[in-house]
């Protein structure tokens, strides 16, 4: 059976329903030798301020049961440095680079998305308005309706890019955010970022990331990802990237079967780097298994018990 | 080489005492392309917990009777839940090895010695180095501490290819009583100024610390094989950062499974 | 080493700070035959409505990775009967008894609280506002701040027992809660209660839970209940209660460094029902090891990195 | 008794097929205390994945040259990832297991006769039922239906027991083509009515509810094996419950493991 994986974002149509996870996945060349990027429906990058940072002082990441909290802190090389010194490398691979776009305040948000929307390559912005690991910026946009439709809105009027903000879990009710991204003129959402979370060295008493806090991911998460990916996309016209935890091809068909157009790997890629053509066989199969000819028509499939 | 992803038989586990054992993998394809000081990030269950994949460094490269490479060994120490698994593994197991990782040693080849100075499970690096440098004809020196006699292994395979010893143990029941850098510095010490030398070095942080300091002092390059903890291994997450110096002499963030985990001692800014 | 595990909850004194988490340890009872219930710092039993409850459909649970969900939907046998025929048997036992109240209108939780006001042997009210799994009442007090500011004065006003409100962690600051609640009067706060999360079985596209949602519990969830009990305890001076995947006797340091004055255990007694003695002697040989002679000395220890 | 939790090491295991195995733990608490009917919660990892331990029926009883209960066995399917785990054990390795936990069947004796029915791995209770019985001399029959001839298992062991088989394979491989309901119908059929009988059965749910219905029709007593997904095994966590009918007629859930997983036909209220 041949099966149409084919899943569109706003004006963008990918060739399938998989990215990479910004942060995840480096700028994507740390994987050129082993992953062909154009295989992928997008390649997230990490992201990107204005400037270089430097990100937290190590021990960046510890490990939890089946997750892992990172604070890397956005290390980064800007977004300027990786216009002229990425993207060129990555058109040539042929990647559907999708550019994960950070600020510490509305101008920075709004600056960096106007460089990255006259970049050739770059195929979409995701308004990461969610990391839970810099002081200032980020969370604090995502955490707040009028800010979160503030940002969006503000950056809209500059781009004429699909427009992508990233939500934080750590909210009471996700799904409003999703719907003041919407109103503000967002061509999707995706979710999960990070939970707030944290780990004590007991015999320290010191906290195990050097800075206090960090997110937690992988398929601990998983679980409350889903709910929340559910209860977006009941709740918006647009479409909802989901992410939190996902393993297995199984794992990509449940978030679309809740609601998700398309979805991101992150942890994942950590400890299986060659999963991209697994996940896409193992969906195939499935399709090929249920008489499903196009993966959009899993979209939002779940049915309730009676 | 790109770095390929094995579903690796165990073909040994050889316990050398409680906490250390070395595990021998099928991994042919790993074993042709490793290099002296790359490293290999293996998965220690099917399940998520643990979640990540450990990295090794790659301890042997073993070869069949024709000299093809076939299997690595890794010498490991067991510290927690990953390092139990890897320790109750049996022959006929299967593991996923994915490697070969990172920068390896640079070589240095004859008028130059090589020195190498390991603390306890930091020798892991030094049996593959040994071969290369022997392939060279490079003289190899090796600086080894544990805590005790016991901790000590490998010490004829050492011998048997030339490499000269220089024990030391934090309880004196062999060689010096104390830290390796005694033994390390009494011989920089007397060392002509005019016999080159390349100081390789592996072991806890302080050690590094410690040995690289040494090397400046009596005006010796050295290369560093750090240890941090590591998501990927691969450059994706940015969680295995160290500091180091650019030309500049600005010293910056950069990830030791890239760049690393081999770094020159005169690059690297210690906290 | 000679070491002091006792705990005060306001006027509540326990001989350590182990508590079963209500809802995962029935009603103490169906332990008695393994456990020596007055050895527990207190039993939480099930949550009580005024009258017996059904609770859901099975499929009940599904295991997550590191976790569970759970929708029991709170069946249970109603304060009445609770009070008539298991009181007397935990009494005689010896059990330091806290129950767990629920409510499906602020007017219940006031009368099955000031039922068991009157019970001798009750030892503590846990005031449920925030269970996932049911329509009315539960979270939707836990999730508003002037709803649980009203239910827990209303409580306040026909109780002198310890009150301890449970918050629930579905919020964007979970230590606002827990101020509203200190200022309605709580002598403590305890929590985590459960995410709301979900779980779909691909092949059948239906919840894998016959109410849809459930809550996740166990390992999974611990790095976010640490960094909400530090944050409580960071906010109130009222004790916190901490729970969220506690396994092992580091688990329950941990939360007391963060900051709580007790814990709970549940998920963690699914897998090993004899668990209490194996955490009182871990506890107790830290102590000895770290040379620490009062538990409450660990209570909020952390220190952050420079 | 109080059930108890062991660290029991694995004895043999013992690979009936692809699918089927029976795992041996020395148990010897355990294997004392069983009573036909009960089951045990097995932890199948160390770690947190999977988290929860998984209820098992006691398959067999072993004794040694005494008679002195020793171990126990049990019968499993391999369905997901703790099975697969169970299914890896290997002699020496140990588990924990937790038991015996629940109602066991109530035992007849002659003259009533008793008719065991077992749909896949739902034969694990029979055999200590068949060594119970065999002790009262109670005479039995077991109806036992699997997909295929491969499928059915330990036909000897309770031939050598004296229990008369009635065998049926969904594929026609092996006894009557189709469910195992079939013979039994056939068989209730053709008994006296004045012969008293009692019907135990095992199995999917389908079935469970199928035999129930057909004891009903026939006037016959049943004991049902019910399996509900179990979170603690002990009736802390109201996880596993059934609909069952109490002495007033209204139905209500009951966990399964303290109340069960033995149940009344007749009580049952199917969804
Ligand atoms: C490039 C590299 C090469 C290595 N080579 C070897 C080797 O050849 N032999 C060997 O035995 N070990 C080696 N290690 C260390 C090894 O990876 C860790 O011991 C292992 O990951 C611990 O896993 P665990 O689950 O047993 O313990 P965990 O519970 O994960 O950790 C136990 C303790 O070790 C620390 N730790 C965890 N991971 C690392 C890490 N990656 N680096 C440093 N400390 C860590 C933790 O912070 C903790 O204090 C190497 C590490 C790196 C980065
Ligand atoms: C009282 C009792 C006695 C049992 N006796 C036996 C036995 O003797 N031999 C045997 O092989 N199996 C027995 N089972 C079933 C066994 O517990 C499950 O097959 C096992 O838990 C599955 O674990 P898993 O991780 O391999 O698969 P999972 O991934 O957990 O499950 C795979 C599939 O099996 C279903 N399942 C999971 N747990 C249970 C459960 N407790 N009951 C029914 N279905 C379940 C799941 O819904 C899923 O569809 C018994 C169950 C109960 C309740
Ligand atoms: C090491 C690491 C770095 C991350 N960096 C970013 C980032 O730069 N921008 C961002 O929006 N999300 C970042 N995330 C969040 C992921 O993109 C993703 O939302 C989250 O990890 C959940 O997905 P997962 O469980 O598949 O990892 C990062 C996650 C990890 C683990
Ligand atoms: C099966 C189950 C039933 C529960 N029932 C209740 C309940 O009745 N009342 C309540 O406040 N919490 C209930 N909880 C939540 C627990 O008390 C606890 O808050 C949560 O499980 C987190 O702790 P844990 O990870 O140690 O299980 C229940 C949890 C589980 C797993
Ligand atoms: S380990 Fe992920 S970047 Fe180095
Ligand atoms: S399995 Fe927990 S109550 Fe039955």
């Amino acid at each position: 059976m041949n099966v149409d994986l084919c899943v569109r974002i706003g004006s963008l149509v990918l060739k399938n329903p998989l990215m990479s996870a910004s942060g995840c996945f480096g700028y994507g060349l740390e994987y050129a030798d082993i992953v062909d990027l154009s295989s992928l429906g997008a390649v997230v990058v990490k992201g990107l301020f204005l400037n270089e940072r430097e990100g937290h002082q190590p021990p960046r990441i510890v490990e939890t049961p089946s997750g892992m909290l990172n604070a890397i802190g956005l290390q980064g090389i800007g977004v300027h440095r990786f216009v002229r010194e990425k993207m060129p490398e990555l058109r040539r691979l042929g990647a559907v680079v999708i550019v994960n776009v950070c600020g510490s305040s509305l101008d920075e948000y709004v600056e960096v998305s106007r460089i990255l929307s006259d970049v050739e390559g770059v195929a979409a912005i995701e308004l990461n308005i969610s990391c839970p690991n810099i002081k200032e910026g980020g969370i604090q946009f995502g955490c707040n309706l009028s800010s979160t439709h503030e940002v969006v809105s503000a950056v809209r009027r500059v781009t004429t890019l699909p427009l992508i903000p990233k939500l934080t879990p750590n909210v009471t009710s996700v799904s409003s955010f999703a719907r003041a991204a919407e109103e503000a003129g967002a061509d999707a959402v995706s979710l999960v970022n990070t939970f707030l979370a944290m780990a004590i060295d007991v015999d320290t008493r010191r906290p195990k990331l050097s800075n206090t806090m960090g997110g937690l991911s992988g398929p601990a998460i998983r679980p409350i990802a889903v709910r929340m990916v559910y209860e977006c996309a009941q709740l918006v016209r647009i479409p909802v990237v989901g992410m939190g935890g996902i393993s297995s091809a199984r794992d990509v068909l449940e978030f679309m079967i809740a609601g998700a157009t398309a979805v991101q790997i992150g942890t994942a890629t950590f400890v299986d780097p060659f999963i991209w053509s697994t996940l896409r066989s193992g969906i195939e199969e499935y399709m090929a298994r249920h008489n499903v000819g196009r993966v959009t028509d899993l979209v939002g499939s779940m049915e309730r018990w009676i | 080489m790109a770095p390929i992803d094995l579903d690796a038989e165990v073909l040994r586990n050889t316990h050398l005492s409680a906490g250390y054992h070395v595990l021998v993998l099928a991994a042919p394809g790993i074993a042709a392309a490793t290099r002296p000081g790359q490293f290999v990030m293996i998965r220690t269950t099917t399940g998520t917990d643990p979640l990540l994949r450990r990295p090794f460094s790659v301890f042997e490269i073993l070869r069949d009777a024709d000299g093809t490479p076939e299997a690595i060994s890794i010498l490991c120490k067991l510290v927690g839940p990953g390092t139990a698994r890897l320790a109750g593994a049996s022959a006929g197991d299967r593991l996923a090895v994915l490697g070969p990782l990172g920068k390896p040693f640079d070589l240095v080849a004859p008028p130059s010695e090589a020195w190498m100075v390991a603390g306890g499970v930091g020798l892991a690096p030094f049996a593959a180095l040994t071969e290369s440098l022997a392939a060279l004809a490079t003289p190899t020196r090796l600086f080894y501490g544990g805590r005790s006699r016991t901790d000590l292994f490998y010490l004829d395979w050492f011998e048997a290819r030339g490499v000269r010893l220089d024990l030391a143990t934090e309880d004196g029941t062999r060689g010096t009583h104390g830290r390796v850098t005694a033994p390390l510095e009494a011989a920089l010490r007397v060392m002509p100024a005019d016999r080159p030398l390349t100081i390789y070095v592996c072991g806890p942080e302080p050690m590094l610390k410690a040995v690289a300091a040494l090397g400046r002092v009596h005006g010796r390059p050295s290369q560093v094989s750090t240890e941090q903890v590591m998501g990927c291994g691969l450059g994706g997450c940015y969680s295995c950062v160290v500091r180091v110096r650019d030309e500049s002499g600005t010293p910056h963030f950069v990830r030791s499974c890239l760049n690393g985990p081999v770094f020159r001692g005169e690059d690297l800014v210690w906290e």
